[in-house]
């Protein structure tokens, strides 16, 4: 049985490779190639962002990541494990918040806790609250889903995610609803709980300024089929503030190589919205 | 200017005249047309309950038509003496308890919980059975009590008194003859056997008049009665021809012509006649009051106009009525 | 207070013309009873207990028969949103019985089932099933796709998704088709009363077509109070609370 | 195109199975007809116009008490909307009558009426116009204030504001009301209709509710399967174009 | 009879006078005293953008400007005569757009010339099409209004404050449910359209550096009651870009003389949101 401490603390080391993983999306006339021949290897506790603009199949990945969907050929290993399915190692969080309408706050996060053996009420409560302590919202247990703005929203389905200790945390666009004043407080508390909790995060957003505040690795994707471009480094110590010059240099660089790709279409990706 | 007379009747033996007299109007060899004169329409409408025929004249579309008695003095009372007046009769008799062959029910104390079915609620037989039952000695609640009395339609009578689910059925012809011949019910009991203040005569049904009506046309109901005295005694006369028209004009309003047995049978048991048989209207109400469905002592003092009957009698050299 | 007070005074004025109009014969007692009449007989009804009981039957067969149609219809209706060959089959049943008059059916059940409870039963339970198979077919299918999937990954499977996520998410669509099914078996239980005596009990349908037979306008009107009271009870105790807790966590309305 | 083809297959064998079910008189003929004298029946009654004739007579007292009921529910619920008055007085009686089922009515109706078109008139103006007076309130009362004040600027006054403002703003809530008031109507007349003759006309109702004093299963099935597809012919006609036109302007769903 | 170019032409100089207005809002129980003794002259073809936190009553004030509120004492003169109902003189627009859903595009902008004399329908459509060109939606012309987006949604809205050739134009914060990229352009847009079309413009605002960007005035306003503290001349030549340095250092000014009357609640003006 797991105790309430070990369930707290972090996990051993792993890792997640991505193997020359193959989507194409067929409709009754077209068929859309999502991916094409992608590989990715992600250390453990390695924050990896992926930009690109809309349509170049981000989010396609990382339902394959989470094992939502299934590549048509390649394949996902997680801890030398091929995935097959979805599982509580790999938490994913979506841009609309998701959260359940029906449930209270507590009850939301407290909804992958329910589906985890070994642990009973009382211990699934505390470690709803200690996950909803550390997002802020201790004061909110209670409350109605749509009683909460956007960003408590997004706070509350960080708790959820969070709660059943996944070892990788895919998050697909979690902020691009949010303003800017809110999204600001969000990226130091991801900045914060990352450190804390020690998870591997993969990232996805529009934003390339975003990207480069949060990322310790940014993959670039092009579009048609989605493909890897490049992959930049950010060595900045943390907590990184987005107004920073040293990320603005950063987002520059990545801007630069986005738009070698898409001459077309620049207004789908901003540096700074 | 021609006179609209809206007249009402039921497909049903004991409504004999009226179905005669619709068939042959339909047939173009109007009997009361051809006494009424030229100046006056007739116009039929087949009601299949009593209540639907009073509630015509109520809402005045209809001036005379043929009716129970109970459905006569309920809407006499419930309007408190002003809509309608009994202003002839037209048949006495047929009513009978029937019970199942299969001998569930041998005296009168195999009622107790029992359900004995009428044709319909606060009607004639209705009445009658519930008088008779608290007679001997039962209980009887309008919607309960020691004996269950559900009234239901004549139509749905016989399929379930044959599945067997009525243990009794209390109504006239021609279901009696029915339930007996198609159903092998018994004859547990005629009604007349209950009359022994008037000779065994009851009245099953009346000539009924819209009172705004009969004062605006007395001279017209008064040629009416006429009509149907003398058709009355017509259809006395010529029992075949009669059946016979009356039969095809039940065919043309239901579809379904009665098979000769039943119509035989049933002819038998009534008693076609133009005195409304005032002794036993009077005691129905009594019951209907004694039962509860009439809250106030009834006062039938105006319910009859029999005048223009009697005037009618008396031209033809035949007894009045009281 | 002021607009209770100009409310209060409109229906007792209202109630006040009625009485005149009664008693100076303007309006005759067979087209329309006294105030004071129907309270009487609605008071006298009251203490020989003719209307509790025929409340009890109605209610009786109300219940049971509504009861059976959810029972039936929520599964049926999460079978059409799931599978492709139920929706085509009997999802197209649904949607052609739920337009027939659910009083439509009585005159098979009289045959079917003679003039009994049952009959009853199967009127009402065909006044109400179809409302929820649809309501609960739809509800699911709006169901946004992202619940099934975020629960998905954390770790829900099959029956579980389909009773803690799809099912609560279809909710207010289900109790609005409840609603409705409620409705239409309120009115075809009422209808099927009024018009065929029942051997096995008399409801308030059948007081009210007795009021009918004996032209006793007291009773037609005070039945009619009781079943509106009935029908604004039922709302209040059956779906108002269900109504007020959905709006309250969804924050619709 | 597979689709279509299993769920045509499927209706086939139920036909299939029923057709054989009673050729081998496991279902009684009193019980059950079979399909092919449904169909006998239906094209018998077509061809000698009994059938054509019922459907007229049902479908115009629906119509001109539907309309009727429209026309008078929609400036009430408008002055309920408006008047806190109204709302009170008006508003209460509408929300009791809105759950009566008007088949209550019918007792009433013919007592007033007599057997006659104005009682089933009657009838379905009292099953339609109370839920389109609610609908019509709730809709004015759920518009945005946003709209008669952005009007107001632009110089619309009074009676110009209900109708180009308020009225179109309220319009998805008063279709919806009216279908409801429709569904209403609908099953009141039928409920009518099957237990009540009325001397100027059968409708299909009374068609109905011969063919269960003849035993007449053939008759029953087929008139079932007639008002069916009026049911449905009816939702096609009247309300899925105002429907579809208010989801695509509109954007919902 | 106007002719359709009459209708498309300047109009004659005219000035709003607000002159000693107070308005409390009575509840049951409470009494908010909204404005207290508010007086503010603006000038013909003046652009004036009132700022102030929430609650301060600027939304009072413009509707009582509009003629949709009655003031308690006080008045409000518009080209001398005494405002007492709403005009098309004076056209408002409002944060959400409210456009009418029941319309499409063009529809909603005739909505107000449709109440107006003198112009036959195909006059009414050119003025509707003139406008629309104005605001850049020649295309949507037929477009139902859900099928458009925040920014587009608020541009059909200004064409259709515009089109009855208003004389002033009351804007209640018409930009502050839009995203930063859509907000600046439509900055641009509108001062283009007010140096074309000559308006008065009075527009309420939260944000500082967008009322810097703006107005030739900015009118502080501090709540409870409502009361104009400070105004503040802003001389900047046209167009001006928000992101400017001169814009940015009117607005710390404005910033600065506002956080002297809210000491306690200095989230809700924020200098750049
Ligand atoms: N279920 C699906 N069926 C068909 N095509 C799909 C499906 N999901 C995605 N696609 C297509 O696959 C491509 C990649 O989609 P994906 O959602 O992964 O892009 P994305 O990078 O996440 O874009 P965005 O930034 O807009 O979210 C797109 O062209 C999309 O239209
Ligand atoms: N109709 C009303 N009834 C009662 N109080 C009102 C009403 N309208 C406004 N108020 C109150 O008057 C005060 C001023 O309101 P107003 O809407 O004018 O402020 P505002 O400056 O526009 O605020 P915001 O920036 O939030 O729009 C507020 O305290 C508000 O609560
Ligand atoms: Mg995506
Ligand atoms: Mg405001």
């Amino acid at each position: 049985m797991t105790t309430l401490a070990e369930e707290l603390n972090p996990v051993s080391p792993e890792k997640l490779v991505v193997d020359a993983v193959s989507k194409t999306f067929r409709a009754r006339r077209s068929a859309v190639p999502a991916l094409d021949n992608v590989s990715l290897t992600v250390q453990e506790g390695e924050f990896v962002c992926l930009v690109g603009p809309s349509g170049c199949g981000k989010s396609t990945l990382l339902n394959i990541i989470a094992g939502l969907e299934k590549p048509d050929s390649g394949q996902v290993l997680a801890d030398g494990k091929a995935v097959t399915n979805p599982g509580r190692e790999r938490m994913m969080m979506f841009q609309e918040s998701a959260l359940f309408p029906w449930l209270d706050v507590i009850n939301n996060v407290m909804f992958g806790l329910k589906l985890k053996p070994n642990l009973n009420h009382q211990e699934r409560r505390e470690v709803a609250e200690y996950y909803l302590h550390l997002v802020g919202l201790d004061k909110f247990l209670e409350a109605n889903v749509h009683e909460l703005s956007g960003g408590m929203k997004q706070r509350v389905a960080l708790a959820r995610a969070l709660a059943p200790n996944p070892r990788v945390l895919l998050m697909d666009e979690p902020f691009a609803a949010l303003d800017a004043l809110t999204r600001e407080q969000l990226y130091s508390d991801i900045q914060r709980i990352w450190q804390e909790r020690r998870k591997t995060i993969i990232f996805v957003t529009h934003n390339v300024r975003e990207a480069a505040c949060l990322g310790d690795r940014v993959v670039v994707f092009s579009p048609h089929p989605g493909r890897i471009r490049e992959q930049f480094s950010i060595p900045l110590p943390r907590p990184r503030d987005i107004n920073s010059v040293e990320v603005a240099q950063y987002s520059g660089e990545i801007v630069k190589a986005l738009k070698q790709y898409l001459p077309a279409t620049p207004e789908t990706v901003t540096a700074n919205s | 200017e021609k006179v609209v007379l809206r007249v009402g009747h039921f497909s049903n033996v004991t409504h004999a005249q009226g179905v005669i007299g619709h068939g042959l109007s339909r047939q173009g060899k109007g009997w009361f047309e051809a006494r009424l004169g030229p100046n006056v329409e007739v116009q039929w409408f087949v009601y299949n309950a009593g209540p639907s025929a009073t509630e015509a004249i109520f809402a005045g579309s209809l001036d005379l038509t043929y009716v129970g008695p109970n459905p006569a003095i309920n809407a006499h009372l419930k309007s408190r003496g002003e809509e309608i007046r009994i202003v002839a009769g037209a048949c006495s008799g047929g009513a009978a308890l029937v019970v199942p062959p299969d001998g569930r029910i041998k005296t009168d104390a195999d009622f107790r919980g029992k359900k004995l079915a009428t044709p319909q609620f606060g009607n004639t037989q209705d009445v009658a059975a519930r008088a008779w039952l608290q007679s001997k000695g039962f209980r009887v609640r309008m919607t309960g009590g020691d004996v269950l009395v559900v009234p239901t339609a004549n139509a749905d009578q016989l399929p379930l008194f044959t599945q067997g689910s009525l243990d009794a059925v209390w109504t006239v012809e021609p279901w009696v003859s029915r339930l007996v011949l198609e159903a092998n019910g018994k004859v547990y009991l005629e009604e007349n056997s209950l009359w022994n203040q008037t000779q065994g005569k009851y009245v099953t049904t009346h000539l009924v008049s819209r009172v705004r009506f009969l004062n605006q046309h007395p001279e017209l109901v008064k040629q009416w009665i006429a009509a149907q005295v003398e058709l009355t005694t017509w259809i006395k006369q010529h029992p075949d021809e009669a059946k016979k028209l009356f039969n095809d004009e039940i065919k043309v309003e239901t579809t379904k012509a009665l098979p000769a047995p039943t119509l035989n049978r049933a002819w038998e048991h009534l008693t076609l006649t133009d005195d409304p048989i005032r002794a036993s209207l009077v005691k129905s109400a009594n019951d209907a009051h004694r039962i509860g469905f009439l809250k106030s002592e009834p006062d039938l003092s105006k319910i009859y106009r029999l005048d223009l009957l009697n005037a009618v009698l008396r031209e033809k050299g035949m007894p009045e009525v009281p | 207070m002021k607009r209770r007070l100009i409310a209060a005074l409109f229906f007792l004025m209202l109630l006040g013309i009625w009485e005149l109009l009664c008693r100076a014969k303007i309006w005759s007692p067979v087209m329309m009873p006294e105030p004071l009449a129907v309270g009487e007989y609605l008071w006298e009804s009251l203490r020989d207990g003719t209307l509790g009981q025929a409340t009890l039957v109605t209610l009786r067969r109300l219940l049971i028969g509504y009861l059976a149609g959810v029972a039936i219809g929520l599964p049926l209706g999460l079978l059409t949103a799931r599978f492709k060959t139920v929706e085509d089959t009997l999802g197209v049943i649904a949607l052609g019985l739920q337009t027939l008059p659910s009083v439509c059916w009585v005159p098979l059940a009289l045959l079917w089932f003679g003039q009994t409870e049952m009959a009853m039963l199967f009127v009402v339970v065909m006044g109400s099933v179809w409302s929820v198979v649809i309501a609960t077919d739809n509800g699911v299918r709006t169901v946004p796709p992202i619940y099934a999937r975020a629960a998905r990954t954390m770790g829900s499977r099959g029956l579980h998704t389909w009773l803690k996520v799809i099912l609560p998410a279809a909710l207010p669509f289900i109790v609005s088709g409840m609603k409705q099914g409620w409705a239409f078996a309120w009115r075809s239980l009422m209808a099927a009363e009024i018009f065929v005596t029942i051997l096995t009990g008399f409801g308030l349908g059948h007081l009210l077509h007795y009021g009918r037979e004996l032209h006793a306008m007291d009773q037609i009107i005070g039945i009619m109070l009781v079943i509106i009271a009935i029908g604004l009870l039922a709302d209040k105790i059956l779906f108002s609370p269900w109504e007020k807790y959905l709006h309250r966590r969804w924050g619709t309305d």
